[in-house]
């Protein structure tokens, strides 16, 4: 059974980083090519303190709050420049977070931090505890899709310039989705530490930035279930198709590229469509 | 004189920069389209340079058959993947293009192995000694020159053909160009493939200078390349070069002076950020 | 079909994949990177671990019973090792594993092996915490560090070369290495003259090449695999720069002298393989894997050569599928290996020496022995 | 009474270019003001310093009496100035009842603490409809923008801009690119909402449509202040003609 546990967790640990970026990019508009970033803060802090003999659970609200630090920064600067402007200034976030990381003796260098402790939840505890918060953090999300910020978050994302005319206060309301967003990736982060007990710097650079920013588009960008869906299939693909060995990652970037090209609304897009199409049948 | 020979070498790094950059503002100007997959294409001309050389002995004709064959791969490209999403979310062609890239390195593993391959007669191994102790390797000597040359022609043909100007004013605007009757899908062809042919021109100097091409080259070459268009302001071509020449300087002086600080790439992003944070349109942007 | 049905039919399959598997081989597991940056060591370290399947079961099997290799691709990844090790124990049942992948997915890969009580051996992966994971993990290959002070020992007293410039690759593979270099350069009158980093994704070293040039060094000791050193020993022979490179294991390939083409020539290594070795386990490794493969053996092949044959030879002798009597046996194991003779210390690390190859005419050759056991005692703890 | 708003002296060079030259503008409550001048007057300059997209060297602008150099875009409209822009941006993923419930909201979404427990739109939906109903776009209330008439996207700004309450509503080229009939209308409309009692500040290229629903005219030429007051007493003035006569001659 571990084996599907581990593959369970690994999926809610997916759907919460996923969700989190979908925060930002799919509710408020702003593209990020370095979401790893904040998740690699959460997974160091929690490593270094867990190491310190913090427990587990302790660490996680450490975690988020310094992820969410961290976005906060980010986002003010983000602030200054769009569209794709803001894609690569994000792009450069995460090659200096790893650039930075990289040079730290206390986060463990090029050789990062293993041994982590197991959490006192056991397996199956820990595996229940990550969908709890995978599972809570879509229901934030959803609800908030739903509220009166929901609503400027659309109004932003779609032109944030008549936001402004509409007497919106933008920068206020991107760095809220910064910081939710970027705090709940560094709650992500946390997990993954616990989950593989082994954090280095090459585990949250730019690859792994693009491929959560691939899992909210394929999910279909701003929703919830379907960028959850996307997150749970993607990201245990490549142990999927261990059968294709040679040729899983070439499957996987084919994938990627058709859905892009022939359904790029996404999951949410191809459903929402048949919907439609069922409907008018009826 | 370690600072002439570090400049330099910062000259070389840019200049290649630059090749595999232009391609990447000329698709910008005209389509919007952050296009990853040129790093692809970067590779695949890479390979066609080593593979005809191989087979013929001949430097200049793999040149030549790289460009033109890239070239035309180029314009498939387009054809194939961009043109259907033109009026699409950018950020929609942007992970087409990811995917695209990605599977290209699998793609070049697959058919070549993962070992890479290597000219088996490594031409313009060797050094001139410019004058007391300064000196610059053939290689390197034929990366700046080529890359003079190339944007020399390139500088020719968009100012002085009729070719070059309505390339130019599809550039600047669209919607004018289409009125003055330029066949605005020629000219996104054409840029394809003059973008591509650079890239694949770098691609061969690349592989002359580390004698080894791979799957995995165009890595590097995907994302700088990126900032490196970002930094120059999206779109500018002059600002592209400008931009292609700090960072490949300041790589240069970074490697040796502030490596044991921050490596190569995050240097060269630290001075992208904060260029961006003063200078939010790039170095030579428009506002 | 769309791609939706096509997601749930991948998750559906996770359901058949549970079968229980047909068990009538003695199955091994072995994670590598097939793809990825990484992929070149994967594809070299699976031939070699193939091979020696092969020669056991040639030989006979395991008393009778038929090895079986299990290969999962991991990408040099920890995040896709944990789930294939798991998978390794639960689906497939193996009864021990070999790692071919570098030290990020074995390490995280060892704690999992460790809880489970199965035995596994890292074949060429450097991290000092890999063996530390506990009592059923050991390595057949040398600790970065150790690897980095038998490199100061040749540079200082085999070469006689003092001023030395450190080369180093921006990894955990570089960083030990270049910790036990400085950490013995002193003993060996060495002297650090210069220090600089690369990353793995580097090829272009025209800076280091001249500010090497102006610091003028007795020897290079440049860390990093065939496909950075081979870039970088040509680059830094086209530049005029004729200083000794001291290399190590990560350049023992035949692409590194096909990369660096004639300015590899002389370029010295400390690695695990002796190609000039009169051991016949090495001298018949080297040739029946040219035959198998078609192209030169590398320390990788063979490495993970050594890695399965330490597994044979260990469940030989225990006699039974019985993973504490397997790890009994490998921790008690004394045999010759393509890779030199394996016994391993109590924390399960490889006690051999040290093999120094030059290159020369286009092919590795023996240049020396560095046997100094004092020098070379791995970790203990 | 206290004016409106007061531009003084507002000077705005661009590079060596001096596009508002010393310019002085006063509105007071329930003028109907039409901002008029050649092409190169400096009026969408003028207009944008009041908004807030270009910062004046020298000069003051003041809103009942409140400086607004310093505040952004948003600011300003919190303060009551509303906007309805000559190209129109509609936010396209919206129906047309949702980009003015949006603005309604303001109570809403000044606050995102407020706003993320928020849930109700049902009081902002109504008065959109009613706003809507006011501008004529009832029918339309449902539909996405971009399937509508530029005709229904000008009158959707004007609804959006009623929607913030505003003390100034400044209506840039409002007419522009709509046809006789089109542009009467919804001049007609411009002239009901002043005569409710709402301070409009119109800048118009349409002289026609100015001098029929205009009291006052404010006319720029050069980046100066031309001449200010009654509408027909101003446009008759010589140096008023020639510099319509002398500029482009407009419709």
């Amino acid at each position: 059974m571990a084996y599907e546990i581990t593959l369970i967790t690994s999926m809610a640990i997916s759907v919460l980083f996923a969700l989190s970026l979908n925060f930002i990019t799919g509710f408020c508009g702003q593209i990020s090519l370095g979401h790893a970033a904040f998740m690699g803060v959460g997974a160091y802090t929690t490593a270094a303190m867990m190491k310190a003999g913090v427990p587990f659970i302790a660490t996680i609200p450490v975690a988020a709050v310094l992820a969410g630090c961290l976005g906060v920064l980010v986002g003010i600067a983000s602030l200054r420049v769009r569209h794709d402007f803001l894609a690569i200034t994000t792009m450069g976030v995460v090659f200096l977070f790893v650039g930075i990381v990289r040079q730290q003796d206390f986060l463990g260098g090029e050789i990062g931090i293993s041994g982590i402790q197991a959490s006192s939840f056991g397996r199956i505890g820990f595996m229940a505890f990550c969908l709890l918060l995978a599972a809570a953090f879509a229901v934030f999300s959803l609800v908030i899709k739903r509220s009166w910020m929901g609503f400027v978050f659309d109004s932003i994302a779609d032109n944030e310039d008549v936001s402004r005319v509409l007497g919106i206060d933008v920068s206020k309301y991107k760095l809220i989705a910064f910081v939710v967003g970027t705090a709940a990736a560094g709650v992500a982060g946390s997990l993954y530490a616990q989950q593989f007990r082994f954090v280095g710097p090459d585990s949250f650079g730019f690859v792994e930035s693009v491929s959560v920013l691939a899992m909210v588009i394929v999910g279909g960008i701003g929703s919830v279930w379907g960028v959850a869906v996307a997150a749970a299939g993607l990201s245990v693909m490549p142990l999927m198709i261990q059968f294709v060995d040679d040729y899983k990652i070439l499957v996987y970037s084919a994938l990627l590229f058709s859905m892009m090209r022939w359904a790029p609304d996404g999951l949410a897009g191809i459903v929402n469509r048949s919907v439609k199409r069922i409907r008018r049948r009826s | 004189m370690l600072y002439l020979e570090l400049l330099l070498q910062g000259i070389v790094q840019g200049s290649i920069y630059a090749l595999i950059a232009l391609g990447l503002t000329l698709v910008y100007g005209l389509l919007r389209i952050l296009h990853v997959a040129h790093a692809a294409l970067f590779t695949l001309g890479a390979y066609l340079g080593v593979i005809v050389t191989n087979a013929t002995g001949s430097l200049v004709l793999a040149t030549a058959v790289s460009m033109v064959v890239t070239g035309v791969v180029g314009m498939a490209v387009y054809k194939l993947a961009y043109e259907p999403l033109l009026g699409k979310p950018p950020f929609i062609a942007l992970i087409a293009s990811i995917a695209m890239f990605i599977a290209s390195e699998e793609i070049f593993r697959i058919i070549f192995g993962p070992y890479g391959l290597s000219y088996t007669n490594p031409p313009l191994q060797g050094y001139y000694e410019i004058f007391g102790g300064f000196y610059l390797k053939y290689g390197e000597m034929l990366v700046i020159g080529l890359s003079i040359v190339m944007l020399s022609i390139l500088g020719w043909l968009s100012g002085n053909t009729r070719l070059g100007v309505s390339w130019r004013a599809t550039v600047t605007d669209p919607s004018m160009a289409r009125a003055f009757g330029i066949n605005i899908q020629n000219v996104r062809y054409l840029n394809f493939f003059i973008g591509s042919a650079l890239a694949a021109a770098a691609g061969v100097l690349v592989a002359l200078l580390n004698n080894l091409v791979e799957p995995t080259m165009g890595s590097v070459a995907s994302y700088k390349a990126l900032a490196i268009i970002v930094l120059g302001g999206l779109g500018s071509i002059r600002g592209t070069l400008v931009a292609a020449m700090a960072i490949g300087i300041i790589e240069s002086f970074g490697t040796i002076y502030l490596g044991h600080i921050l490596g190569r790439d995050a240097l060269a992003f630290a001075f992208l950020i904060l260029v961006l944070m003063v200078r939010p349109q790039g170095l030579l942007g428009a506002k | 079909m769309t791609l939706k049905s096509k997601l749930l039919g991948a998750a559906i399959s996770v359901g058949l994949m549970a079968a229980p598997a047909f068990a009538e081989n003695v199955k091994i597991g072995f994670n590598v990177p097939l793809t990825g940056f990484a992929a070149a060591d994967g594809e070299s370290a699976l031939n070699g671990a193939q091979l020696a399947v092969e020669q056991v079961n040639a030989a006979g099997g395991i008393n009778g019973d038929m090895l079986e290799l299990v290969v999962y691709d991991d990408q040099a990844s920890p995040k896709e090792a944990v789930p294939i090790a798991q998978k390794l124990i639960e689906k497939d049942g193996v009864v021990a594993a070999v790692s071919g992948s570098y030290s990020g997915s074995t390490r995280a890969a060892a704690g999992i092996f460790q809880e489970a009580g199965v035995p596994y051996i890292s074949a060429y992966a450097i991290h000092p915490d890999i063996t530390r994971a506990g009592n059923y993990v050991f390595r057949t290959s040398f600790v970065g560090e150790v690897q980095g002070r038998a490199g100061a020992k040749l540079a200082g007293e085999n070469l006689g070369l003092k001023r030395a410039v450190i080369l180093t690759i921006k990894n955990d593979f570089g960083q030990s290495l270049a910790a036990g270099f400085k950490e013995a350069a002193a003993k060996f009158g060495v002297e650090v003259i210069g220090e600089y980093e690369y990353s793995i994704k580097d090829r272009q070293f025209g800076p280091i090449v001249s500010k090497i040039r102006s610091d003028n060094p007795d020897v290079i000791y440049a860390t990093g695999y065939f496909f950075t050193a081979g870039p970088l020993v040509s680059q830094l022979r086209a530049a005029g720069i004729t200083t000794t490179v001291i290399g190590q294991e990560g350049y023992d390939s035949q692409h590194y002298i096909e990369i660096a083409g004639p300015a590899a020539e002389g370029t010295i290594i400390t690695t695990s393989l002796d190609r000039d070795s009169s051991a016949a386990e090495t001298q018949d490794f080297i040739k029946t894997f040219e035959a198998k493969t078609g192209h030169k053996s590398d320390m990788v092949a063979a490495s993970g050569h050594t890695a399965i044959k330490v597994l044979a030879a260990a469940m030989k002798v225990a006699g039974t599928t019985d993973k504490a009597a397997i790890r009994d046996a490998i921790a008690a194991t004394n045999l010759v290996a393509s890779t030199g003779t394996i016994s391993f210390n109590a924390l399960g690390e490889v006690q051999k020496s040290v093999q120094v190859q030059i290159v020369k005419d286009g092919n590795w050759h023996h240049f020396a022995v560095i046997d100094d056991a004092a020098l070379l005692a791995p970790p203990t703890e | 009474m206290q004016p409106v708003l007061e531009v003084k002296n507002v000077t705005v060079r661009f590079g060596g270019v001096t596009a508002v030259d010393n310019a002085s503008l006063t509105i007071n409550r329930g003028d109907l003001i039409g901002f008029v001048g050649p092409n190169g007057a400096g009026k969408t300059t003028l207009m944008r310093v009041i908004t807030g997209i270009v910062k004046p060297q020298e000069g003051e602008v003041l809103l009942e009496g409140r400086s607004l150099l310093g505040m952004s875009i948003n600011q300003r409209i919190r303060a009551g100035l509303a906007l309805a822009q000559q190209i129109v941006q509609p936010l396209r993923a919206m129906t047309l009842l949702e980009n003015v419930a949006l603005a309604c909201g303001a109570a809403k979404t000044s606050n995102p603490l407020v706003a993320m427990r928020s849930f109700d739109r049902s009081a902002e939906n109504q008065r959109a409809m009613e706003l809507l109903t006011r501008v004529g776009l009832k029918d339309a209330a449902h539909s996405e923008p971009s399937k509508l008439p530029l005709g229904y996207l000008k009158r959707l700004e004007v609804a959006r801009a009623l929607a913030l309450n505003p003390k100034l509503l400044l209506l840039d080229e409002p007419l522009a690119g709509l046809n006789q009939s089109e542009a009467q209308s919804l001049a007609d409309l411009i002239k009901t909402l002043n005569a409710d009692g709402l301070t409009i500040l119109l800048i118009e290229h349409n002289l026609r449509e100015v001098m029929r629903i205009c009291p006052q005219v404010y006319v720029q030429e050069l980046g100066r202040s031309l001449a200010f007051g009654p509408a027909k007493e101003i446009m008759a003035r010589p140096d008023v003609i020639r510099a319509y006569l002398g500029g482009t001659v407009d419709a």
